[in-house]
């Protein structure tokens, strides 16, 4: 059966991130920033392969990468690093079963225990740290 | 308090939305407005229900974009003057707003949902302490609902992924003192296309209306398969 | 027109239907067993069931099963026949081990041991419990337990609408399968019938809203007798005003009942037993002190009276009443530890239903029934709270290994009835389906409803019962009988009709039958003949379809070792 | 996924050295040609990138991998996107390769 006539939400269910908590968030950053990662992972192997040209290629290089548009990427790419790097290891916690709370009898009204503090703080500060790393990248960039 | 609202229903023939003005009071259900829409003003609503106390799992839909429990949403607690049902997405449509369930009923066939037998004396009852009971209890709430289901973004794009649902039955199952079927399960949600296409996004839960947390359930089951838990 | 065929066919999937499919499935694997019914098959009536299943399981703390029988006989004001009142007390504590085996999260003891709560009508603590979600537990329990068997097959969403036989024995069912909108025969050797209680005759109602008479219709026009059907419980306490119940449990745990004067009422009617006591005694007591000018009003302007349970305290009520709690919170706004329920008493059993015997047997050969919609006669005139899960999961049981020895057996030799599939199909679609009519079958639906519940409540009269009666057959003769939507996928407005057309037979003879029946016993409470009549009336009513009017005939009660007494508590 | 989590975990270390090598000198002199070489030239140096750049790859392409795999479905789609995945990663390890074994030996 094709996804549309089982009503899947597709693609925008699953970029959609605005309906339910902040876990959905954060998972929806996570990909975000993995798939940004890898895409400047790329660039980044073929960049650095220009060294190969020697010492012109390269100054050639980091010349043309030394543009305003492309030191706003790099600070994104800082965010999205930071952010992927912390919520990584926040998930890996929470796929191992660390920090999900522990199953008891529920009582209304139900509180899921894995939607928890701690999670909620982790990613949090997931957030703030990508956005103190996106400052600290942009003050070393663009030189204060 | 509002004394009516305007419900508007999803319609599966025209694909777009007819409104009803009906009357509520302080206890109306969203199951109970449609109900009366369906009774008095347009016969052809089609909708599942059966208990009207959230016990059977039938009446799960959309309402105002969420997946919910239609005999459970209270519409005093929308605090809307419209509401909005639509069926439960990533679900086949078989009218209006009744979906079909063979793929969740499939799946949670899939993971083995019963106590394998140990070497207990059949003749009478496991010993299974408060606290044993208390380790699984929740994940038996489980009325096979789909809610969960319907918000998970895997599932939003996989039709093949086992689902909250099934996976968290299979921890329900793991986790009770009287099975002896562990291994067997972990090797069947240890699939391509079981649990590790969870991600944690936790909207399983956060929809869930009996308090099942399948979010947990299922980190709690990776923990055996990834070695943190014994 | 598709074509099933099944060796043996379970119509209805509560406990009754399910545990009879793990019956049957284990009695032979080479057997193919359909189940099938009107919801998807988990989510029948039976998960409703809150407070208990009844069953001896502490003899070393005095229980005995002797005692089981007596209390549910008396309980029954002696119409129970009193072998099989005996064959369900013998057979339920195996059930409840077998239950724990298939994973049922039973509440338990410090100790481990499975644990038990006090019910009303028992001299000992019997109900054994699962919180206060007996029956939903259950029903996953055999449920999931069916996964392990590759031979049951489920029709999910098929409302059955008849039988087939050849005169001598059963053939099939026919049956509409709702997502498609298709007429089928289902062919097979043996029935089991497990459709389940019919309470929404009643429009305050603790019952699903699919909890209708189709099934004990389909009986009914096959020729089987239903018995002793003037039998409805009206439980004490059905929460205001949605009518969902608050479990006897509550009042197993430690709740009172209360009047306006605040004071615990039952020690007027039932001193040993307060809250306690059977169901028919507690509902008439409430009802009386409501008549009495004792009761309250509900924000709803219905009457009613009080449940208090504030002093059980929180914890113990999330522990051992967590469903009632989340029910009266959502539904009421009432929490259970700091304020009073609005109770009054509510529509929530059938003691009558079909004819059966000791075995679950029906008078036609191969069909064979259980559960709530069996009549077998373990109740009597009032059934003992938690004794009906365990009849369900007794009698599935037997009725289970009966009808599938059957099937293993059978060879039938006459021809297949197509003309009564014929018969069927011009039943369904000319007289019900394309038939005419301007009156709305739902606004008609709730005024049957209505009707039952003014005139057949827990006290009854003479006057009123006719009434009710006429009230019935004119509705009946309205124009009703029509289908404005015409789709033929999940048209539930054809069940609809079809439900309603089978609530007119049952009425009927709920109706009769307590017209017939002047003496008051159980829940049949007459105030035109408030006294029992065992002279006269000791014995089970039989109401057989007829073309103008059921016809009533009377049936023996088996009594083997007590006498029948007057009944206190 | 467990190699997925076995790459993650092991690239945060080198992940956080290599780009604390860019902040320890100061981020523009870290990038002088010179000063690139150099580190290329420095045998454990030249070696924690190699291994950076084959957990990456692998945790890249097979996070990408997830992501396909989830969108649609199909035993033809899905072989399609595996062996995709793992050839742009093997080609993406190769052309790295290249380039770090070449500086390190001196092949500018
Ligand atoms: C609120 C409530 C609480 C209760 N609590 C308790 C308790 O604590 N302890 C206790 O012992 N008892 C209790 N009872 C009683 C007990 O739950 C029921 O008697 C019992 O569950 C009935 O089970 P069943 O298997 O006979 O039928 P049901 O569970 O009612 O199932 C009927 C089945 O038949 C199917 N069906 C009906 N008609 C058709 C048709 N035409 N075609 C196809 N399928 C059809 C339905 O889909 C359903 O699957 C309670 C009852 C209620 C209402
Ligand atoms: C070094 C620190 C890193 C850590 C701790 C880390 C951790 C993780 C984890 C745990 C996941 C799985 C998320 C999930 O299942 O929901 C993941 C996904 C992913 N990662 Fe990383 N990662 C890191 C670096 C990188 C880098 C540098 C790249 C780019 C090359 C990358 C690309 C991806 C991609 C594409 C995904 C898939 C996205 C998803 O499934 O959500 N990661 N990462
Ligand atoms: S886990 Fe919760 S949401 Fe999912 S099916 Fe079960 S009860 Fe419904
Ligand atoms: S929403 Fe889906 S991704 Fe996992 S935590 Fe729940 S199953
Ligand atoms: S009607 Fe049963 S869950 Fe809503």
């Amino acid at each position: 059966m094709e996804p549309r006539d089982e009503n899947r939400e597709g693609l925008g269910g699953m970029a959609n991130p605005g309906r339910y908590g902040i876990e959905r968030v954060a998972y929806w950053l996570m990909r975000l920033s993995g798939l940004g990662l890898l895409a400047y992972f790329i660039g980044h192997i073929y960049e650095t392969s220009s060294i190969l040209r020697g010492e012109v290629g390269w100054d050639e290089l980091m010349e043309l990468t030394s543009t305003t548009e492309l030191h706003i990427m790099l600070v994104i790419v800082i965010g999205m690093c930071v952010f992927h790097t912390v919520n990584g290891i926040r998930v890996m916690l929470g796929h191992g079963g660390v920090g999900v709370g522990r199953p008891t009898r529920p009582d209304y009204p139900y509180t899921p225990a894995s939607q928890n503090a701690r999670h909620k703080i982790a990613i949090y500060s997931a957030i703030v740290l990508s956005a103190i790393a996106m400052v600290y990248g942009s003050t070393v960039l663009f030189g204060v | 308090m509002r004394d009516t609202i305007t419900l508007r229903v999803r319609r599966s023939e025209s694909g777009d939305f007819d409104e009803f003005k009906v009357p509520v009071q302080k206890w109306t259900t969203v199951l109970e407005c449609i109900l009366h829409a369906k009774q008095y003003m347009d016969h052809s609503i089609a909708v599942r229900y059966s208990c009207r106390q959230a016990t059977c799992g039938s009446c799960g839909m959309r309402i105002n974009g969420r997946p919910a429990l239609a005999c459970f949403t209270k519409v005093s607690e929308l605090d809307s003057d419209t509401i909005t049902v639509e069926p439960m997405s990533n679900f086949p449509i078989i009218r209006d707003l009744a979906v079909g369930f063979d793929r969740l009923f499939e799946n949670h066939h899939r993971v083995r949902p019963y106590l394998e037998p140990g070497d207990a004396d059949a003749g009478r009852e496991h010993l299974q302490s408060p606290a044993e009971l208390d380790r699984y209890i929740q994940f038996a709430n489980c009325i096979k609902c789909g809610l969960c289901n319907s918000a998970c973004p895997t599932m939003a794009t996989d039709t093949t992924f086992m689902g909250p649902q099934a996976l968290a039955q299979a921890y329900r199952y793991v986790a009770d003192s009287r099975d002896a079927g562990k291994d067997k399960r972990l090797n069947i949600i240890d699939d391509s296309h079981g649990i590790w296409r969870c991600h944690f996004a936790g909207s399983c839960s956060q929809v869930c209306p009996k308090g099942v947390d399948p979010a947990m359930g299922i980190q709690l089951l990776r923990g055996y398969m990834l070695g943190f838990r014994g | 027109m598709a074509d099933l065929d099944y060796d043996v066919i379970i119509c209805g999937s509560g406990l009754a239907g399910l545990r009879a499919a793990i019956e049957a499935a284990e009695t032979s694997n080479s057997l193919r067993i359909g189940v099938i019914s009107k919801l998807q098959v988990m989510r029948s009536h039976s998960v409703s069931a809150e407070g208990g299943t009844a069953a001896v399981i502490f003899p070393d703390e005095g229980d005995t099963i002797e005692s089981h029988i007596y209390d549910t006989v008396k309980g029954s004001d002696f119409l129970a026949d009193q072998d099989v009142a005996e064959r369900l007390c013998n057979e339920m504590p195996a059930e409840i081990y077998r239950l724990d085996h298939w994973g049922m999260p039973w509440s338990r003891r410090e100790d481990g041991r499975i644990d038990q709560r006090a019910f009303g009508g028992y001299s000992h603590p019997r109900a054994t419990y699962a919180s206060d979600k007996v029956g939903f537990f259950e029903m996953q329990t055999l449920y999931d337990t069916c996964q392990k068997y590759d031979n049951i097959e489920y029709l999910n969403e098929w409302f059955a609408t008849s039988i087939l036989h050849d005169g001598h024995r059963f053939r099939g069912i026919t049956a509409i399968e709702l997502s498609s909108g298709g007429f089928n025969t289902i062919r097979a050797k043996s029935l089991i019938l497990a459709t389940g209680g019919a309470g929404r005759l009643y429009s305050f109602s603790t019952y699903a809203l699919s909890s209708t008479p189709d099934g004990l219709d389909m009986a009914y026009r096959a020729g089987l007798a239903l018995k002793d059907m003037e039998f409805v419980q009206f439980h004490p306490t059905g929460i205001m005003p949605s009518g969902i119940l608050i479990t006897e449990g509550a009042r197993g745990e430690g709740g009172y009942l209360l009047n306006s004067e605040g004071e615990r009422f039952m020690k007027k009617y039932a001193p040993g037993k307060m809250e306690l006591a059977p169901r028919d005694i507690v509902s008439r007591s409430m009802m009386t002190e409501i008549n009495e000018g004792r009761g309250f009003i509900n924000e709803t302007g219905a009457s009613c009276v009080k449940l208090d349970l504030r002093h059980i305290g929180d914890e113990r009520i999330k522990e051992k009443l967590g469903g009632i709690r989340e029910i009266s919170i959502k539904f009421s706004g009432v929490d259970p530890a700091t304020d009073l329920l609005d109770v009054r008493p509510v529509c929530h059993y059938m003691m009558g239903g079909i004819h059966a015997d000791i075995d679950g047997a029906t008078e036609l050969a191969g069909v064979w029934t259980a559960g709530e919609a069996a009549c077998n006669s373990t109740h009597g005139s009032n059934r003992l709270g938690a004794n009906s899960t365990s009849e369900c999961i007794v009698w599935g049981r037997i009725t289970g290994r009966l009808a599938a020895e059957y099937a293993l057996r059978s060879i039938p030799s006459e021809p297949f009835p197509s003309n009564l599939v014929a018969l069927e199909e011009k039943r369904i679609y000319d007289g019900i389906f394309r038939g005419r009519g301007d009156v709305n079958p739902y606004e008609v639906r709730q005024e049957l409803s209505d009707t039952m519940n003014e005139k057949a409540y827990v006290y009854r009269n003479g006057r009123d019962l006719a009434d009710g009666l006429r009230r019935i057959r004119e509705l009946r003769d309205s124009a009703w009988k029509h289908v404005d939507d015409s789709a033929r996928e999940y048209n539930t407005n054809f069940t609809n009709v079809m439900e309603l057309d089978s609530m007119f037979r049952a009425a009927e003879a709920i109706l009769v039958g307590a017209i017939n029946r002047q003496e008051s016993r159980g829940a049949h409470a007459r105030t035109d003949y408030p006294q029992r009549d065992d002279e006269n009336f000791l014995h089970h009513t039989l109401a057989y379809w007829g073309p103008g009017e059921p016809i009533m005939k009377s049936h023996p009660v088996t009594i083997t070792r007590y006498t029948p007494v007057e009944r206190k508590y | 996924m467990k190699i997925h989590y076995g790459t993650a975990l092991a690239s945060v270390g080198l992940v956080a050295v290599h780009i604390l090598m860019r902040m320890a000198d100061g981020y523009a002199e870290s990038l002088e040609f010179a000063n690139v070489v150099a580190n290329y030239q420095f045998l454990p140096y030249a070696g924690l990138l190699e291994i950076m750049l084959i957990l990456l790859s692998v945790h890249g392409f097979n996070g990408l991998r997830v992501i396909l795999l989830e969108l649609r479905q199909g035993p033809s789609y899905e072989k399609a996107v595996s062996y995709g995945c793992v050839a742009a990663m093997i080609g993406l390890i190769a052309y790295g390769t290249r380039t770090i074994v070449m500086v390190n030996v001196g092949m500018i």
